[in-house]
């Protein structure tokens, strides 16, 4: 009988699965390991390719029909290393690892800058209906009419809501529609033979701010903050000039609050020959109530992943349309969806030198992220204009609610300056003294069954903690974890070592990120399991 | 309003605890002449879910769907079928509700799966290591040009007239303002080996050129060796970046790993994803270890935990924007990590016995349609090799022809004169794919209608 | 501030949320509980009426057409008492409560007669078609042919894989489908006049079979089962006699064996008078090797939320149509589906009269479970006459792997008779020295990760442990399971005080039956939270 | 196959290791005579995903869907809008691939819902305790008059004409062989309030009546009060047993708990289900306190567990099969668990305040129907008090009227000569049901239908 040796104890003590020892803790007389490693409804799971083999499969499909083959010469013939699963041991296998994930549909996750609402179903089905999800991008036009129409409509509900002429549709996420933006600026300065390149960009900006600018070729300056952490606006009018090319800017801003001088800076901008490029990210907090066109934005980005509630899914897909100023529209992007006689049409190669003679071209292959615009349609229609202006407003109410609940113990740098917008910024500062950090908070988060808010960003903060709850939490979610949030802090502050440590009942501990760098382990370099 | 948990009673009590005396307090900061009074004007207010989807339905039933109509389009998009289990996993809500994997901890679920993604991904490519995905095929060609010469600190890349026109001109775009120097040939109907001429483009490589992007199979459907154009590279200094469109075919085709490539980018809808009107789709990236530094996008690997268990995180993550800013290798943040699950888990039912068996069924029937239509009078096939996708010279302007198929209810494939309409000598081609989607009495319909069409 | 006070300590030390202290566990500088009670990704959930509110709802609905009412004066004027949830709080009461259960998609879920195996997606997308998720019973026929179309490919499908001539497809779950079974011999008897009423019942039996006996008015007699765990034959011939209308047989039995003699029985009962009701809820031991028709069965119902793999849904649906012999058919229920010139037509009340005049009448309203017919048909076109025979072949490989791999450590009863069918037998005697049961066994079994096997059935075997893998588990599962039976049985022979308490890491520990039936508590008595 | 993991090699090395040459020996108790050379003949073999989908799709697409007609079909089932929240929920695979939670430390998940469902049951009928479920209207209330037996000890029970038809055959199948009496009566005509007659039913109350059952809204959607009923049993000893086979009219309407009932047994396909032509629906079954330990069924109740916090199992198993066997308060085990879940998160959605609102709005749109559909000639609308149905005389045989409608796209209504086909009296009803998916179109495309085919 070979099975109990294969799992029977390597030496004398009883090792489990992963091959730790097997402890009994005496006196309790409970059991602290399993032989399996797993702990009831928390499940190992191994990696497909220690667990599948090669000759196993999880499809059935037709017979090859037997005709001589046209490849060249070109076959492969090596191995390739693809260990499969029949179904079976495949559902199983993704749904115990969908497991060791936390997500929105299992409680709050207020991750500042990034909006995790609300993800409606009703929208993944919209997707899923054939008439949108099973349609090629390069079918005859007269095939696609509806899709066009869907296209037609969201863009019209984009620059209405946003009080801009036009849109760019096409841009796959968020950094891709600040490079679209950029992009026309850089069109719209060579169409005027303008050699201006320099962008300024605030400290407290995203990441993808600097890199969009630097990405397309411009030369990147920081302007500083001030301290209502806002824009300083005489550095920034100071330094205006014939070769500033743009300034980017967040509004509101990644400290959650709202840019009262943001209309003056446009007009300086203009003034002075530049565009204004606005990070849209921040939407939700005033989508329904601002419009962006009202301040003098010449581009901005919307993510519908972030304000129109399509699933992050784990890092994307997500979708980054553009509404540009009429001094940028006419160099958007080739294709874009217009009406005809009789229908609607693409704009592509085919009639771009007579219909868009000042395109700068492509963003993208084919027309975008249609299975996001389906969604975010699906979303809008069902909040409709009245319903959008009650999610900004239920977003801002929430996130101050946040802040007027905690700033006695967290420090909060800005809350003297005023309400915040849609987040809440704290910072460690009141742990100093305990040598605790945001880290260490957002670990004791973790225990208590919530997903931390953004750590260490902005960076203009240090320690910055950017709590996000979005309009989709209840007071009732919102209570538990300030009363959360409050006890881990009193906690903490009380006693001090017995937070250094936390996750405690993850999956996971604490993991080892510089391990990880130094000796990057990126693929399976094992073999497979049979 | 279903989706707003606050009721009025709650909005009073948090105004309250706040200190403000209303909502518009907290709007202060707002300048007055942007306050909007009231909800804004031509758009319609909320609606039911009902409602909603009765005008979405309708939307959607103005659109031909490729499984009601015979189906032979390609060109980068491939109408494949995707098993159910598939869309029943990444619509766990512990996968499509999750974010970014930033808290380990918490998000070992997306991290393995990534790590996996990666694993299949450069076995698949021939290649040591692969990113957790990129926006698309056309977007990933570029960032492997830009990565090409951050590696090799040479301005020129010679594209070859085989890769799909769309994935150029995404990467004209850019170029244009970053000073790379594209060249970029033009297509050729050169029998048997329609596209590029592999020959002439060796010939121009120069001590200039950081790298070569060429396309296999290639937009027309042909495949080709990329070996001598591999050595020809790296005799110059250069890096080859192969492009697959077309990513089933790498279950049939020599990998181009094995043919010398240093960066492979690729289009993955083809695995899991859809057709869904060209988005949202699967970049893929792969390169040599000895890259791994310049790559673009996210990176998952393996550590382990304070007890000593087995996990997974981000890392080299100081190659990215949100740490490096203006000298990241991209500006890539959110990428396309559901469908990149999506990819994984329908390799994962296939296995690498599924993916042999489904490629060599895709090779086969292509074949047999080929040769059917081949054999009708005024067409060409101009293909000597391919895999699942060639080229018809139909004799005529194909654009009318395509369209007067759709008419019929066949969608027969893609003219060249919308993909390359400026080429006037590509106007008689039309591009068919045929995958394991596409029936005897499909195939018996297409050539009834092609047959109908042609004689008139 | 209100919320801090809200969540604030009741008392000096601090409080969590379910009211328990939160202590720290000193040195270890591990937090043994938490102020919400949620442990990371184990999360606690309130129940609806705790946190819903009579003022919330869900959903959006068209405004109401103001018509005077036609209610009669019939108005419902107070309070119903049904709080509701926005959808964002609906979606997540119910992932979080899923994620306290278990599942045939987290892991192997062995429950002995039960037959838990995979359950497609395939399936699950079939039934969702409009086509047959989207039409109502009473339509015209004219309007529904596919949908009969379907039942009628079904039935042709459970005739052939079981060798009888009819089948009737309404009755909604297995004891439904007996009571169908036993209803037409009844009616066949009292064609006859025949006044016999005693239905001999092994033992073994499951409870459904007895009772259901009762049910339709039978009297029910016990046969004892004998030393190889099979009818005893000797027994069961001396009493066939005038006064018996049926034998109730399981084949295979409840303890996973195969009856030899039911051919010898079933000429005996006939020769007697009598009939003969096969319980089909183990037919997945045989389909495609054995054809029940060929066993002299008159009746035989087919659970297809276990043989055609229809999910359970943590407690049904299911479908139990049943086959009937020649002798039997006659008397099936309406409605049933036969084919005309032009299509297929149900047999209903309008055409009984002519069409099935000895019909005993309707089981049920309506046509039978058609969503559990669409996914049973799905399964078996996707495995075929040649899967599902490697189906029967693979189920019992499995059981007999388990049995072979852990005989020599657990009691198995029967093992020495030879093999076993589609599960495998043991009982806890080999624990009696430690005073270790079957139920502290299945309750450790939680804590490795494992759903335990069926315990305590059969009654004939004292502690019994019914272990039924089906023949959707890898080897690599079986090796899994087998290793941490063997290590737990190890572990408890070594040291039984440690392995009492089990489940620990199970959402709740082990739970008061006691209590809940001394005092029911059957329905929500608070009032709601607003 | 892609449902069997184990590989050949698996096998061989399992027989090993138990003993057996050949998978052969395990099946060595089958008789000779018994023993199948092969896969049985005349069934087709494995297929693809691709095949099977394409073959089913087919049929489906042979049957006209309620969404994508003017749809007016009522009787037992009803067309209700279902949010898309409901089935993600039940799609969830601890949800739907979990067992009756026997163990319930790790069904914590299903226990919760089903006392939760417990509770909105009894809330919603006005009763003081629900069960689990049963498999459907019809069988709970056959399983209601056996209840209502054991506890009254009386072997008489009468039907009201009301009943639906089909609900009365399932009572009077089993009753022909268990002794019970049952006396039904059969439906009139009568202007203003079609159906029944209480008060005849009342007089036939006597000292062996052990329960009377009467179904409201009835079949022909009239509503009426049960209170002097409800009187008239208990002044006889005997129960009322109340059918709802509309249940969302409890949003509306007076509940039978208010009325006096003991027994209310239900469908509750209108909440969570759909219509899937007839099942799997759900059985509802409430009752009062004092009778629980003679219900049928699963109960689930609260307790706590070792550590003190609470928690659900499932209680008074005595009653049941697994316990009792033959002295079981029923044969029923596999009840409709998933559907109970549908149920409860289609009203959790809801709520009180979205219930009241649908139902207000079903019965308004009725009315509006009724009204309209009343005045057109030739046309009596029968009744006077109604929720979301309502019968009218169509002065002509109903059926073929139906037939036609549907020959012109509309689903109109159900036909007495279907449901009652044995009364002559009543086969030019028709019974016509409006719930909230229906439209002012459908309403319009309903009149022009019906006035040309009775034009005819
Ligand atoms: C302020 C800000 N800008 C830009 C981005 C980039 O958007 P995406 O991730 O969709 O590319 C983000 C997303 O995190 C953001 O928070
Ligand atoms: C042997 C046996 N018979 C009958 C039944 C009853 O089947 P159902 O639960 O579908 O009513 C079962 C189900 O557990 C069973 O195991």
């Amino acid at each position: 009988m070979t099975t109990p040796q294969n799992n029977s104890p390597q030496n004398g003590s009883p090792m489990n699965n992963v091959g730790r020892p097997t402890r009994l803790v005496t006196g309790t007389g409970a059991v602290a390991e399993t032989y399996t490693g797993n702990k009831a409804l928390m499940l190992e799971e191994a990696l497909l390719f220690e667990r599948g083999g090669l000759d196993r499969t999880g499809v059935d499909l037709p017979p090859v029909p037997l005709v001589p083959d046209r490849l060249g010469g070109l076959g492969r013939d090596a191995a390739i290393g693809l260990p499969g699963f029949s179904e079976p041991e495949t559902v199983r296998h993704y749904t115990r690892l969908s497991r060791q994930n936390y997500a929105i549909d299992l409680g709050i996750f207020p991750l500042g800058s990034c909006t995790m609402k609300h993800n409606p179903r009703l929208n993944e089905k919209m997707a899923r209906l054939p008439g949108f999800a099973d349609i090629h991008p390069l079918q005859p036009q007269s095939t696609v009419q509806g899709a066009l129409e869907l296209i037609d409509v969201l863009a019209d509900w984009l620059m209405k809501l946003t009080g801009m002429p036009a849109v760019a549709m096409s841009p796959k996420a968020g950094a891709h529609g600040e490079l679209c933006g950029m992009v026309a600026i850089r069109a719209a300065l060579d169409a005027r033979g303008d050699m201006r390149r320099v962008v300024l960009v605030p400290e407290s900006a995203h990441g993808t701010n600097p890199a969009t600018a630097a990405f397309c070729g411009f030369v990147v300056e920081n302007i500083p903050a001030n301290a209502r952490g806002r824009v300083d606006l005489d550095a920034l009018l100071a330094r205006l000039g014939p070769d500033v090319a743009a300034v980017m800017i967040t509004n509101p801003n990644t400290c959650g609050l709202f840019e009262p001088d943001l209309k003056t800076i446009s007009d300086a901008v203009h003034a002075a020959g530049g565009y204004v490029y606005c990070d849209g990210a921040n939407f939700n907090a005033i989508v329904g109530r601002v419009r962006p066109g009202d301040l003098g934005v010449d581009a901005m980005h919307i993510n519908l992943h972030k304000t129109f509630s399509t699933p992050h899914g784990g890092g994307g897909p997500g979708s980054g349309p553009v509404v540009l100023s009429a001094a940028l529209a006419p160099f958007a992007p080739i294709p874009f969806v217009r009406k005809t006689a009789t229908g609607r049409e693409l704009v592509e190669e085919d009639i771009a030198a007579t219909a868009a003679p000042d395109s700068f071209g492509r963003m993208v292959a084919f027309h975008g992220q249609m299975g996001m615009f389906v969604r975010a349609l699906s979303y809008m229609m069902s909040h409709g204009a009245d319903g959008l202006r009650q999610v900004a407003e239920d977003a801002v109410l929430n996130a101050n609610y946040i802040l007027a609940s905690l700033k006695d113990i967290y420090t909060a740098p800005f809350a003297s300056t005023g309400p915040c917008m849609h987040e809440a910024l704290f910072s460690d500062d009141f742990l100093s003294g305990v040598g605790l950090t945001t880290l260490d908070l957002a670990k004791a988060l973790i225990d208590e069954g919530f997903h931390p808010m953004t750590v260490y960003f902005p960076l203009v903060v240090h320690g910055a903690m950017l709590v996000e709850p979005t309009e989709t939490e209840s007071k009732a979610n919102l209570d538990q974890l300030i009363g959360a949030m409050r006890h881990v802090a009193t906690q903490m502050l009380a006693d001090p070592d017995a937070w250094r440590s936390a996750p405690h009942f993850a999956p996971r501990r604490r993991l080892d990120e510089t391990q990880a760098a130094r000796k990057p382990v990126l693929s399976w370099k094992g073999s497979e399991a049979a | 309003m279903r989706y707003l948990p606050l009721s009025t009673a709650d909005r009073t009590a948090m105004l309250a605890t706040i200190g403000a005396a209303s909502i518009d307090d907290l709007f202060s900061d707002v300048p007055a002449e942007a306050v909007l009074p009231g909800p804004i004007a031509g758009l319609p207010n909320h609606a039911s879910e009902m409602a909603v989807e009765r005008a979405l339905v309708k939307m959607a039933g103005k659109n031909a769907t490729a499984s009601t109509s015979p189906f032979f389009v390609g060109c980068g998009a491939y109408k494949h079928h995707v098993p159910a289990t598939v869309d029943m996993v990444i619509q766990r809500g512990e996968f499509l509700t999750a974010y970014t994997p930033y808290q380990p901890e918490i998000a070992q679920g997306t991290l393995q799966v990534l790590f996996e993604f990666q694993s299949q991904v450069a076995r698949l490519t021939g290649m040591e290591v692969a990113n957790a995905s990129m926006y698309d095929g056309s977007t990933a060609m570029t960032e492997a040009v830009f990565m090409a010469r951050r590696i090799t600190r040479k301005p020129k890349c010679l594209v070859s007239a085989g890769v799909h026109p769309h994935y150029t001109s995404v990467l004209k775009t850019l170029t244009r303002f970053t000073g790379d120097v594209v060249e970029a040939g033009v297509p050729k109907f050169t029998q048997g080996a329609p596209g590029d001429d592999l020959s002439s483009l060796i010939a121009s490589i120069d001590g200039d050129t950081s790298c070569v992007v060429v396309q296999n199979p290639n937009l027309f459907g042909h495949i080709a060796d990329l070996s001598p154009l591999a050595d020809a590279c790296h005799a110059a200094g250069a890096l080859l970046i192969v492009v697959v469109t077309e990513i089933v075919s790498l279950g049939a085709i020599k990998s181009p790993g094995e043919m010398g490539a240093d960066i492979v980018v690729g289009e993955g809808q083809s695995l899991g994803a859809g057709l869904t009107f060209g988005g949202p789709y699967l970049g893929l990236f792969a390169c040599r270890d000895k890259h791994v530094r310049q790559m673009p996008g996210r990176l998952c690997g393996e550590t382990v935990d304070a007890s000593g268990k087995r996990g997974f995180v981000l890392t080299l993550s100081t190659r990215e924007q949100h740490i490096r800013r203006e000298k990241a290798t991209s500006n890539i943040c959110t990428n396309s990590g559901l469908i990149a699950l999506a990819f994984s888990v329908h390799l994962t039912l296939l296995g690498e016995k599924g993916l042999r068996h489904l490629a060599a069924l895709n090779h086969a029937r292509a074949v047999q349609l080929a040769e059917r239509l081949g054999r009708m009078p005024g067409v060409t096939l101009l293909n000597g090799a391919f895999f699942n996708e060639f080229t018809l010279d139909l004799g005529r302007e194909a654009r009318p022809v395509v369209r007067k198929l759709a008419e019929k209810g066949v969608l027969g494939g893609v003219s060249l004169g919308r993909l390359w309409p400026s080429e006037k000598a590509l106007t008689n081609g039309m591009i068919v794919a045929v995958t394991e989607t596409a029936t005897d009495e499909d195939f018996d319909a297409f050539e009834d209608a092609l047959d109908e069409v042609m004689a008139k």
